[in-house]
C-alpha cells in the first residue's frame, strides 16, 4: 500500500477524560486506503522534548465525511502535545504504516475483540471492518475505572460490547481475563490490544481455548517504516520489525513465554 | 541553478546529498515519499560477511534532540545482500554505496572481494565505527595501528572506491583519518555514532538491551562540524561530513568547513523527504549567493 | 524526608547537589534566586595563577539542546580570589571549591599551594580539561601521562581535598580516570565540554571568535552517562558526575551509574533555581521509592 | 537591586506589523522597580530550536496598571514564538536585569535618544522617566519605511519625535544621522540603541559636538546575570560583561573604531 506524508487538519478535539483525547482530522483531499490495525507516524511540533515522531494507531476512518479518528493517551510531552491540539491546526503523518488485522476465513466464525487501556484504539476501526464483512462482532473492553472506559456508544455500533473495571464502577469488577463472557464461550478468532500483561493472558487464554489469535503491538520506534531496524520483536523467523511486519501479529509466530 | 556537480574521488556524484548508513534502508523504503534518484547517493544498511540477528530488543532511546541506537548490524550477509537485494536496487539511477562491517580483518577483505563483482555498486564505505558491536566495529576506528591495518588489507583487495568511516570517539580524529589515509582510503566520512547511554530512572535500569548505544542527531552536529573541519585541514582526499544535519543550512556547514558531500541520517526518520529538500535548499544558497558551483562552497569558511 | 547527605572522601555535603564551574559564577550572582546555602556546594570559576582576559567576543553559540562556550577561563587570577572575593562568599554555608586551571604544571602547584591557607575552601577541582585555552587546559586531560604528571605534582603541594575533572575528548576515559587515581586524586569529576563548533553558513564564519568551543547542556548527556558509568566501574574513588543535568530525573541517572554526587552547569542558565529544585527533587524520588538514604542510590543502576 | 524570576501573564498581544509585537504583561502582585534601560531574560516555552532564555529590552512600564511592555521583533523562532503568544499565557522572565541610562547633571541639558529598528524599545521608558524628572525629550527615531515606524503617539507622549525613513515614507529620507535636527542643535546627553552600526554613527556624532553618550548594546547572552561570562564587550576596563556592567555603557568606555 502506498505511504503518504500528509499534513491533516485538527476538525474537532473531544477531551474524553484529564488523559484521554479524541481527535477528529481532515484532509482536503480525499484520504488513502486504511485497513484497520494500521498507523501513522505522527510529527509533534512545539514540544522542545519531543525530537521523533510518535507512533499513534487509526482509531476509526469515515470515508463519507473523510474524517480520521485518533485516539491520544496522555503519558508524555508528545501525546500531552498532541492531545491539546486547537481545532484548525494540523498535524504532519506518515500514513499508513504496517500491517493490518486478518479476517476469519469462515464467515460463522465468533470473534472477539479485547481491549485495554489505550489499546482500544485500533479496535473501533476493526470492529467496523468486521461487522461491514458480515462478522458478529464482540468486544470486551477493560479499563481501571468508568472514566476511562471511552465512548462506549461507538463500539455499540458495531458489536456488543462487555467491560471489566478494575474497581467495580462499570461492567464486571477484574480484568478483561476474567469477564464471565470467556467461560463457556468459544470464540474462533481473537484481536487483542493493550498492555503487555492483558495481551498476554489474553493469548494465554486464547491458545486454552484452542482460538486464533491476533495481537498488535507497541514497540517504540524511529521511522516507521522499516529503514532503522530499531522497533524490532523476537519471531519464529527471527527479529521482525514491528513497524512494517507488525503491529499485528499472530500469536503463534511470536517466542512469547505465554 | 547552480551546478550541484561534484566528484568524490572517481566517485561521480549529480549533487553532494547522500543518505547515510543504517537510516535509509536500502532506499526502496522511501520511494513512496521521494523520487531517490534525485539525491546523490544512497548508503545502504552495515553489511556483514554472515546473516546477523542484531541486538535484542530495546534497541532505541529518545534522547535530547537525538537519538540512541544499538541495532547491532541486523542484516542478512553479504550472499543474501548480492542475490536477493542487489538486483532489486541496482537500477536506482543513483549511486548505491555498501557500508561493510566485520568483526575481524579477515571479514571486512571477503565482504569487499565479494562486492568488487557489483557493476552497479561504485563504492564501499568501511565502517570501522560502529560502537553496537561488542567484537570489532568501533574497536577498530579507535586506533590508528588497527585502523591503518584494516585499510590495507581492504585497499588490496578491493579495486573501486574505497570510504573509511571514521568514528569520533577518539581523542584525535585528524590522526586516524592521516593513518587511513596513508594505506590507501579514497576518502572518509564522518562521523558515526557517539558512544552514549540512556537510563529510566523510575526502573532503574538502562534502556537499551546492549546497555551504551551510538548517538546521532542535531545533538551532535556541533562534535561533528568540528571534527569534519579538523580531518578536512589535515587530509588531502576528500572528507563526506555527517552528524546531524537536519537541513539545506547544517550541510552548508559542513561544507563550508571542508565536507565535499554530506550524508543524512537520523533526519530521514523525522522527514522521510529531507534529502530532497536539502538538495534544493543547497540549490537556492548557491543562486542567492552567486555561486556557479556547489564545489566553490567547499572549505570555503573564512577564518 | 530521606537522608541526603554523602561524602566525596573527606567531603562532607549536605546533599549530592552541587553547581559546576564557570556557570555559577562565585554564587553571589544566584543569591536574589534562592538560598544558595541549600545545595551540597558550588564549584567556583576556573581560576589561574595570574589575571586572564579570555577569548574576544562572541564566545557562546547555541546549539540544538545545548550550547557552544569559549569563555577562555577569563579571571582575575589567584591573588585576586584569595584577597577579594573569598572573604565575600567564604562565610556561605556549603562547601566552596575552586577550580584550578593553568598552563604548565608549575601555574597548577602554584595556585594549589595558595589555596591551601584558605580555611573554607575544603577542596579544589584540577581542571586539565578546558577546551578553550591554547596552550595546557584539556592538552593535560587528554593523555594519560600528562594527567599523571599533573596531578602528582598538585597532590603533593596541596592537602585537602582534590577532585580532578575529565576531558571527555578522548578514546578511553577510564584509562586517564586510573592514571589521576593512582598519582592521588581523590575524586574524580566529568564531563568537562566536548569540543565542538558552530558555523554561521549566510555569513560563512565560524560562530565563536576561538572558531570552536566547548559543548555543554542536554545534548550532552548520553555521552556523559555513559562516561560516568564506565569511569564509576574502572575507580575506587567517588565520582562526581555532570553534563546535560536538567532536572532530578537526570540526577538520578548519574547516581545510578555510579556517581556519588553530581553539578548542575548549563541548566543554571535556564533556570536560576534548578539545583535546589533538584535537591528537592531527589529527596521526592527517595521517598517514592522507600530508600532512607541517597547513598543506596549510587551506582544502584540493575543491569 | 534585587532580581527576580516571574511569571508574568500576557494581558495584550497589539501585532505591530508582521515583524513586531508589543506584549503588555501583567502580574497578580506588585511588578518590582525597573529602571530604563534594565532588560529582562525571557523563558521561551514550545520552541524546540531556543535552549536558552532571550534577553528582551523593558519598553515601558505602567505601574498605575501594573503592565509591563515589551516590544518583538520577529528574527528567529525564538521570538516568533513570543510575538505569537496568547493572552492568558504566561511568559517566565529574570528581572530587572543589567545597568541602566544615567541622567544628565543638569536639568536644563538637552536630551536626544536615538533609536533604530527594535533599538526603539527602550527608549520609549527612558523617555518617561527624563520628562518625569523635568528634562525636555527629544526622540530620533529612525526604520527602513513608514511600517517600521511603531506607535509614535507613544513616544509622543513624552517629546518631540523625529523620524528617518531609508526610502522616505515618513519623517526625513535617510538615516537617522542625517536628520536636518540634528545639524545645528547642540545636544549635552544622548542616549542610543539600535544596530551597532547606527549606534557607531550616533557616537561619532556625539563625540564630534562634544555631547555625553551613552549605548545600550545587544550582545548574545546566556545567563543575563553575570555567571557564564558569555556576553563580554571591550572596554578601558577590559572584558565587562553586557548584562551587568551594560548593556550602558558611555561610549568613552567602549573601544569602539568610531
Ligand atoms: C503501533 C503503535 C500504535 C500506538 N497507538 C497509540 C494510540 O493510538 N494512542 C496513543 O495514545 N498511543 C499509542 N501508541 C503509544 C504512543 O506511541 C506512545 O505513548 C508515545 O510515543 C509516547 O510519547 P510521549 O512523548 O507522550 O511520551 P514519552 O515522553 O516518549 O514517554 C513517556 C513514558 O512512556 C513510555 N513509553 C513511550 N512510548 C512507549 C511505548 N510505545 N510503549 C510503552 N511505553 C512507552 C516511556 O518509556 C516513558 O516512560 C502506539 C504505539 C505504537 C508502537
Ligand atoms: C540587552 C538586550 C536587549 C534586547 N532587547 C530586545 C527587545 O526589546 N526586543 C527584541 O525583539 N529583541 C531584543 N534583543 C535581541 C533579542 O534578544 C534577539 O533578537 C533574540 O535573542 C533572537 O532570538 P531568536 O530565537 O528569535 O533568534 P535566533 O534564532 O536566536 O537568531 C536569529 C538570527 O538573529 C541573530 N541574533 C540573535 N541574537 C542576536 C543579537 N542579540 N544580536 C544580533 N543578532 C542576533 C542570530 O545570529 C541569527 O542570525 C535584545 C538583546 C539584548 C542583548
Ligand atoms: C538506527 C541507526 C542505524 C545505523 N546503522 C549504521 C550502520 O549500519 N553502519 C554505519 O556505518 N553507520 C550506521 N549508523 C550511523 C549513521 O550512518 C550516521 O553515521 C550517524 O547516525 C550520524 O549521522 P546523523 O546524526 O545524521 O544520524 C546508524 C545510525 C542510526 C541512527
Ligand atoms: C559558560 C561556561 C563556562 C565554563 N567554565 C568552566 C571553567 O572555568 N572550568 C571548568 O572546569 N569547567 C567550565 N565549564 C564546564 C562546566 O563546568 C561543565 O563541566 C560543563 O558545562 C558540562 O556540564 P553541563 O552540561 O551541566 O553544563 C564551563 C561551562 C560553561 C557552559
Ligand atoms: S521503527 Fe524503524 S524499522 Fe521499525
Ligand atoms: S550573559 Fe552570562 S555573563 Fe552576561
Amino acid at each position: 500500500m502506498k505511504k503518504y506524508m500528509l499534513d491533516l487538519i485538527i476538525k474537532e478535539n473531544k477531551q474524553l477524560s484529564n488523559q484521554y483525547s479524541l481527535l477528529i482530522l481532515t484532509s482536503p483531499d480525499k484520504l488513502p486506503e486504511i485497513l484497520p490495525g494500521q498507523f501513522a507516524e505522527v510529527r509533534v511540533d512545539g514540544s522542545p522534548t519531543t525530537f521523533l515522531r510518535r507512533p499513534i494507531s487509526i482509531h476509526y476512518v469515515d470515508y463519507k465525511l473523510n474524517e480520521l479518528w485518533i485516539l491520544i493517551q496522555i503519558v508524555g510531552d508528545g501525546t500531552k502535545r498532541m492531545a491539546e491540539m486547537n481545532v484548525g491546526e494540523s498535524l504532519n503523518m506518515l500514513i499508513p504504516l504496517g500491517n493490518s488485522f486478518n479476517f476469519p476465513e469462515r464467515k460463522d466464525a465468533k470473534v472477539l475483540l479485547v481491549g485495554g487501556g489505550c489499546g482500544v484504539a485500533p479496535l473501533l476501526y476493526l470492529g467496523a471492518h468486521l461487522k461491514n464483512a458480515g462478522f458478529e462482532v464482540n468486544f470486551l473492553l477493560g479499563a481501571r475505572s468508568k472514566t476511562d472506559l471511552l465512548q462506549l456508544c461507538e463500539y455499540e455500533r458495531f458489536g456488543n460490547v462487555y467491560t471489566t473495571t478494575e474497581d467495580g464502577t462499570h461492567g464486571e469488577r477484574g480484568f478483561v481475563t476474567q469477564h464471565s463472557a470467556l467461560n463457556n464461550s468459544n470464540f474462533d478468532y481473537i484481536y487483542t490490544c493493550g498492555p503487555t500483561p492483558m495481551m498476554k493472558a489474553v493469548a494465554a487464554y486464547a491458545l486454552k481455548i484452542g482460538a486464533n489469535c491476533e495481537v498488535s503491538l507497541e514497540n517504540t520506534m524511529a521511522c516507521g517504516i522499516g529503514a532503522c531496524l530499531c522497533c524490532v520483536t523476537d519471531t519464529t523467523d527471527g527479529h521482525l520489525c514491528v513497524c512494517t511486519e507488525g503491529p499485528v501479529f499472530n500469536i503463534t509466530k511470536l517466542k512469547w513465554q505465554i | 541553478m547552480a551546478n550541484l556537480n561534484i566528484n568524490i574521488g572517481k566517485l561521480q556524484l549529480k549533487n553532494p546529498v547522500m543518505t547515510a548508513s543504517g537510516t535509509f534502508g536500502y532506499g526502496t523504503e522511501f520511494s513512496d515519499f521521494m523520487d531517490v534518484s534525485r539525491i546523490g547517493g544512497i548508503f545502504v544498511k552495515g553489511t556483514t560477511l554472515r546473516d546477523r540477528q542484531g541486538n535484542p530488543y530495546p534497541r532505541m532511546a529518545e534522547t535530547p534532540s537525538g537519538m540512541l541506537n544499538a541495532v547491532g548490524l541486523q542484516n542478512k550477509g553479504a550472499d543474501y545482500f548480492i542475490n536477493h537485494i542487489y538486483p532489486t536496487i541496482k537500477d536506482i539511477d543513483t549511486n548505491i554505496i555498501v557500508n561493510v562491517s566485520g568483526s575481524t580483518i579477515e571479514d571486512y577483505v571477503e565482504t569487499a572481494e565479494m562486492l568488487n563483482s557489483l557493476e552497479k555498486i561504485p563504492a564501499i564505505e568501511l565502517n570501522i565505527s560502529c560502537p553496537n558491536v561488542k567484537e570489532g566495529g568501533m574497536a577498530f576506528g579507535t586506533s590508528c595501528l588497527s585502523a591503518a591495518q584494516v585499510v590495507k588489507e581492504v585497499r588490496r583487495a578491493y579495486k573501486n572506491e574505497l570510504i573509511v568511516k571514521l568514528s569520533p570517539n577518539v581523542t584525535d580524529i585528524s590522526e586516524i583519518a592521516l593513518a587511513v589515509e596513508a594505506e590507501g582510503a579514497d576518502s572518509v566520512s564522518l562521523i558515526n555514532t557517539l558512544l552514549g547511554m540512556a537510563i529510566n530512572a523510575e526502573k532503574r535500569k538502562p534502556i537499551l538491551s546492549t546497555i551504551t548505544g551510538g548517538l546521532s542527531g542535531p545533538a551532535v552536529k556541533p562534535i561533528a562540524l568540528r571534527m569534519v573541519w579538523q580531518v578536512a585541514q589535515a587530509v588531502k582526499i576528500p572528507v563526506i561530513g555527517l552528524g546531524g544535519i537536519m537541513n539545506a543550512a547544517d550541510a552548508i556547514e559542513f561544507m563550508l568547513a571542508g565536507a565535499s558531500a554530506i550524508q543524512i541520517g537520523t533526519a530521514n526518520f523525522i522527514d522521510p523527504t529531507v534529502s530532497i529538500k536539502v538538495v534544493d535548499g543547497i540549490n537556492d544558497y548557491l543562486d542567492r549567493h552567486g555561486y556557479k558551483s556547489v564545489s566553490e562552497i567547499v572549505g570555503a569558511l573564512e577564518i
